[in-house]
């Protein structure tokens, strides 16, 4: 093999992310990343999935990428556009299944900081904040975080601030705070490979390495212990077919050139 | 029934449901007259100094930036800002001297484009402070609250979080189901600040597209100021009537300012003005290059129209409005 | 005086309660004589009046008289058609002065009932229930009562069901109970006279009596004692213009000619 | 705090929020699929006997009256009717037999043209059992926590009257204000019908002048059957998406319906016919004539196009559009 490399990790990480995505289904999708992930579901094999973006654009064929979450894009031909209310209403009456999310920091129950690094009275980095993350990854069922700087820095002990709630404190926590039921992130997506959460314990556990990853490398890029069982995947390579999608969907690669 | 579980945010723009019902009664007139003015006699009206106040729209999307270029020319002060996804209006307005204080569910970004420089210097270095935390449907729910004149609405997200922790929402358990639930008070702004696309003289206002939290956030608050694209008769209104966003009891002045958004959109209409953005993002690095942008484009320029004018007028007008019809489907064959 | 009497009972009744109406307000209306009410204080000293329909209309120009609450006429050329949510919430805010309701029966506190006559779960008579009167008359700033057959038969010491709230139980108990301060029944307006309420002890007040009426009839048409001061007003009779303005409005006769 | 204040009526289509969420993820497809089906088979499969239902509209406005006649026609039996102010199709439900429970705002009645006789001497013989009593807003707001999927509203009406102590609703000290507050529980029916003026074949529907509480009602429902005076192509829906009052996702039967709200309101299109519910209200009168009317009009005729064609087909359909157009302001030159 010489030249360049057939993808680069965006285009991984699209392929990876879209593959959790059933058809039939209903998605949140924030701007730049999770939009290329669901259009690309869309045109592959969940050409039913409904996309929704959360200041009320429902159902559009989206044109080109959005640059805003409420960008005219977001409801282009689309079956509604309404209103913030609307769509989180019927994400809080279980109507959204998927909901992407980032962030700069995860601990091991998958919950995430975007609010502050540092003490939050007098912070050294001030971050946005929640916006909709909370909402999405309260109410959506299967929350899925794509965090692609893996690493002691970002996969920590404990949090400087929980923005977002993954399992809280373990089994049984979303339920007891009285978040809905059977929610929680479902899928973590990094630059090594793909996770999940212990049905026992609610701790992450590595399910799937990146082609060329290894699991020491997903153990040194820790700051918790990441539960590694018996059985690892490896992640499926993306194809020239989702490739040449990805690259229609984004011609200029404003997402998946980076 | 157990006490509620009380959180540490500080509790902005509540108001007993009965003290506001009186000031409702005693403020909002219901007759139908014309409420026109101007930019300058709005804000010196309507939005004080120290005042409680809401944008319409959403991070760059139908922001009143005229509204917004007046306040800071104003030079209003201790502005407490609603952080309702507040992305290139709060950005501005702590550039200009005017906020000391917001409650955040979404600020100091800029979605995709990236950080805002301006606001995180603020509030690290604490001009600006932070009163609490709350998500983008939280902050909704506390406008529909306000909006019904009821005290609390009751959700299911930021449980469990620091973001509900810092919060002013309480939890009790539901008398039905045992579980416990969030309630979070009603928020009514001192002001809101609409961009809207076409409303009469009266305030009836209509809004293309998404909406987003203006139904709620114009019930909420106590004054409305409405810029609109165009004026229009109120006999356009009385065809459609189910198309009216903002009914004119609750607008305090309406004007009419073409191309209001800019630089950000307006849906259907007209497209962000990127490289605008873009510029505002690279000076606002640093204090002069901040103040270096207020000179030129605020305090430099007279009013609105003038500042159209620095920014490329008509032609560049056009341009960003070409650039939203556009919206090809994307196929892959040529980038647009 | 010979022939016809140049008003009849509902024409005097609309007259006085139109003249109960300050311009530059708002009211809640229901079908029928309240629209007339209302068409008719907009017609005379309240150009300013906006009108409110429940189930949606706002600000209508009404071209004749609706039939039902939610007729296209109640936003006939209006600024607005909305929804029940939105008028009952701007109602619950503070922002409708005047609502009118009738009733089957009233007791001395301005206590309604529309629900049944006898025992709730065996009723004598079934009547349609609160429909949006307990709203009307829980949240706007007065309301007005138009009760044409003041009788010991509806004026009554203990109502079979209080659907909608007068002052319940006297002073402070509107507020008690939670209902918005400063509410309730404002003026009572029946064959004989108006009535208003005690301020001490929220009781039936006689403030006026119709022309030919007397302190008699009104004691006499109530099984409960109404208050009776000094001081008795009469009630002004319809100018002509008013009743021109009347048969303009309803040329037809369906609510006057009743 | 202290314990919330129960009151007595039948807590009638509440469900935890976690269950009735379940229950939408497993049942609710979002996939955007051609729902066109027939009046028949869509009463038949989402109208079982014993359900919980409830009707767009409101009074005589908007009833989705060929499903009602089909219900009646397929002798659906033990309904609980959600009477949030129903008129016309509870009354004809309930002369058909199909109505065993009622939770009333409003019923038994028909506004201005008198009580219903059939209505009123179900419920004065015990054939039909009220359940409960609820205020228009209190069941709409009933309606808006189901849509939130939140278990409550709070609610500042009923409060201290007899209708309140017949609800479901709870009372409790609002945390902020200490004030006394309801919270109306959230109701879920089991199905909702409606009629409205454009929908595409998915679902996605369109509705003209007031919306009443067909917005939340929509949204609360568990199965919702649409009937439609025209399905029209999904590109019209997509010109203008914020037309869209109903979303496909919440949409289970879609029947293209030519007049079928007939002989109530179809806002701006077509007028009550006044004479067909003068006869109503006059056969209704005995139960001879009632099981007579239905002989005439639902049994007697194999579907909705016969019914049209027995009330006085195109013509009178045509002469009701036109009071409808005419609404000339009142000159009292000429009556109409």
């Amino acid at each position: 093999m010489t030249g360049q490399p057939r993808y680069n990790l965006t285009e991984l990480l699209a392929c990876v992310a879209a593959g959790f995505i059933e058809d039939g289904r209903s998605a949140f999708v924030g701007t730049g990343f999770p939009v290329v992930v669901g259009m690309l579901a869309q045109r592959t094999h969940a050409p039913g999935l409904l996309i929704i973006f959360e200041a009320g654009g429902i159902g559009p064929r989206v044109p080109a990428l959005p640059i805003s979450v409420g960008d005219s894009r977001t409801y282009y031909k689309a079956s509604g556009a309404s209103s913030l209310h609307e769509v989180m209403s019927a994400s809080q009456a279980g109507y959204v299944d998927y909901g992407f999310l980032g962030g700069a920091a995860m601990d091991c129950y998958g919950n995430i900081n975007t609010t502050v690094i540092g003490d939050w009275a007098h912070p050294k980095a001030r971050l946005p904040g929640s916006g909709g993350a909370n909402d999405v990854g309260s109410f959506v069922w299967r929350a899925i975080y794509v965090l692609r700087q893996q690493s002691k820095r970002t996969f920590v002990n404990k949090l400087d601030f929980i923005t977002t709630p993954g399992y809280l404190t373990g089994p049984g926590a979303r339920e007891r705070a009285g978040l809905p039921a059977d929610t929680g992130p479902y899928r973590v997506i990094t630059q090594l490979g793909v996770y999940g959460f212990d049905d026992d314990t609610k701790r992450l556990k590595l399910l799937a390495l990146h082609p060329g990853a290894t699991v020491d490398q997903v153990r040194e890029a820790s700051e918790f212990e990441i539960i590694i069982p018996e059985q690892i995947g490896v992640t499926a390579e993306p194809t020239d077919e989702q490739l040449r999608i990805l690259h229609e969907i984004d011609p200029r690669g404003m997402v998946i050139g980076k | 029934m157990r006490d509620p579980i009380e959180n540490s945010g500080e509790l902005i723009g509540w108001h007993d449901p009965d003290e506001n019902r009186r000031w409702v009664r005693e403020n909002k007139s219901r007759a139908m007259t014309d409420k026109r003015t101007t930019v300058q006699e709005a804000v010196r009206k309507f939005v004080p100094d120290g005042c409680i106040l809401a944008m319409g729209g959403f991070g760059h999307i139908r922001i009143p930036m005229a509204l917004i270029y007046e306040i800071i020319r104003q030079r209003k002060r201790n502005i407490t800002m609603l952080g309702k996804t507040a992305v290139h209006d709060i950005d501005l307005m702590i550039g200009g001297g005017c906020v000391s204080r917001v409650e955040v569910a979404y600020a100091f970004g800029h979605e995709l484009r990236g950080l805002s420089p301006c606001g995180r210097r603020a509030v690290e270095t604490g001009q600006v402070k932070v009163t609490g935390e709350i998500s983008n449907a939280g902050y909704q729910w506390r406008f529909l609250a306000a909006s019904m004149g009821v005290p609390f609405i009751p959700a299911r997200s930021m449980l469990g979080t620091d973001t509900i922790k810092h919060s002013s929402a309480k939890i009790i358990e539901d008398p039905w189901s045992g579980k416990p639930i969030a309630l979070l008070p009603a928020c009514y702004p001192d002001v809101a600040l609409f961009h809207v696309h076409r409303c009469d003289k009266f305030g009836n206002a209509q809004i293309d597209g998404i909406i987003i939290e203006d139904f709620e956030l114009a019930r909420a608050a106590r004054r409305i100021v409405i810029t609109t694209e165009k004026i229009i008769e109120h006999e356009e209104i009385e065809r459609q009537p189910w198309r009216t966003a903002i009914p004119f009891y609750l607008v305090d002045a309406v004007i009419e300012v073409p191309f209001g958004a800019h630089p950000t959109e307006m849906p259907v209409t007209y497209y962000f003005d990127e490289e605008h953005i873009a510029h505002w993002l690279e000076v606002s690095k640093t204090p002069e290059g901040t103040q270096k942008y207020f000179e030129e484009y605020v305090f430099g320029v007279p009013d609105y129209d003038a500042y159209l004018e620095k920014i490329g007028g008509k032609r560049r007008m056009e341009e960003l409005k070409r650039i939203m019809n556009l919206q090809p489907p994307s196929t892959g064959e040529a980038a647009p």
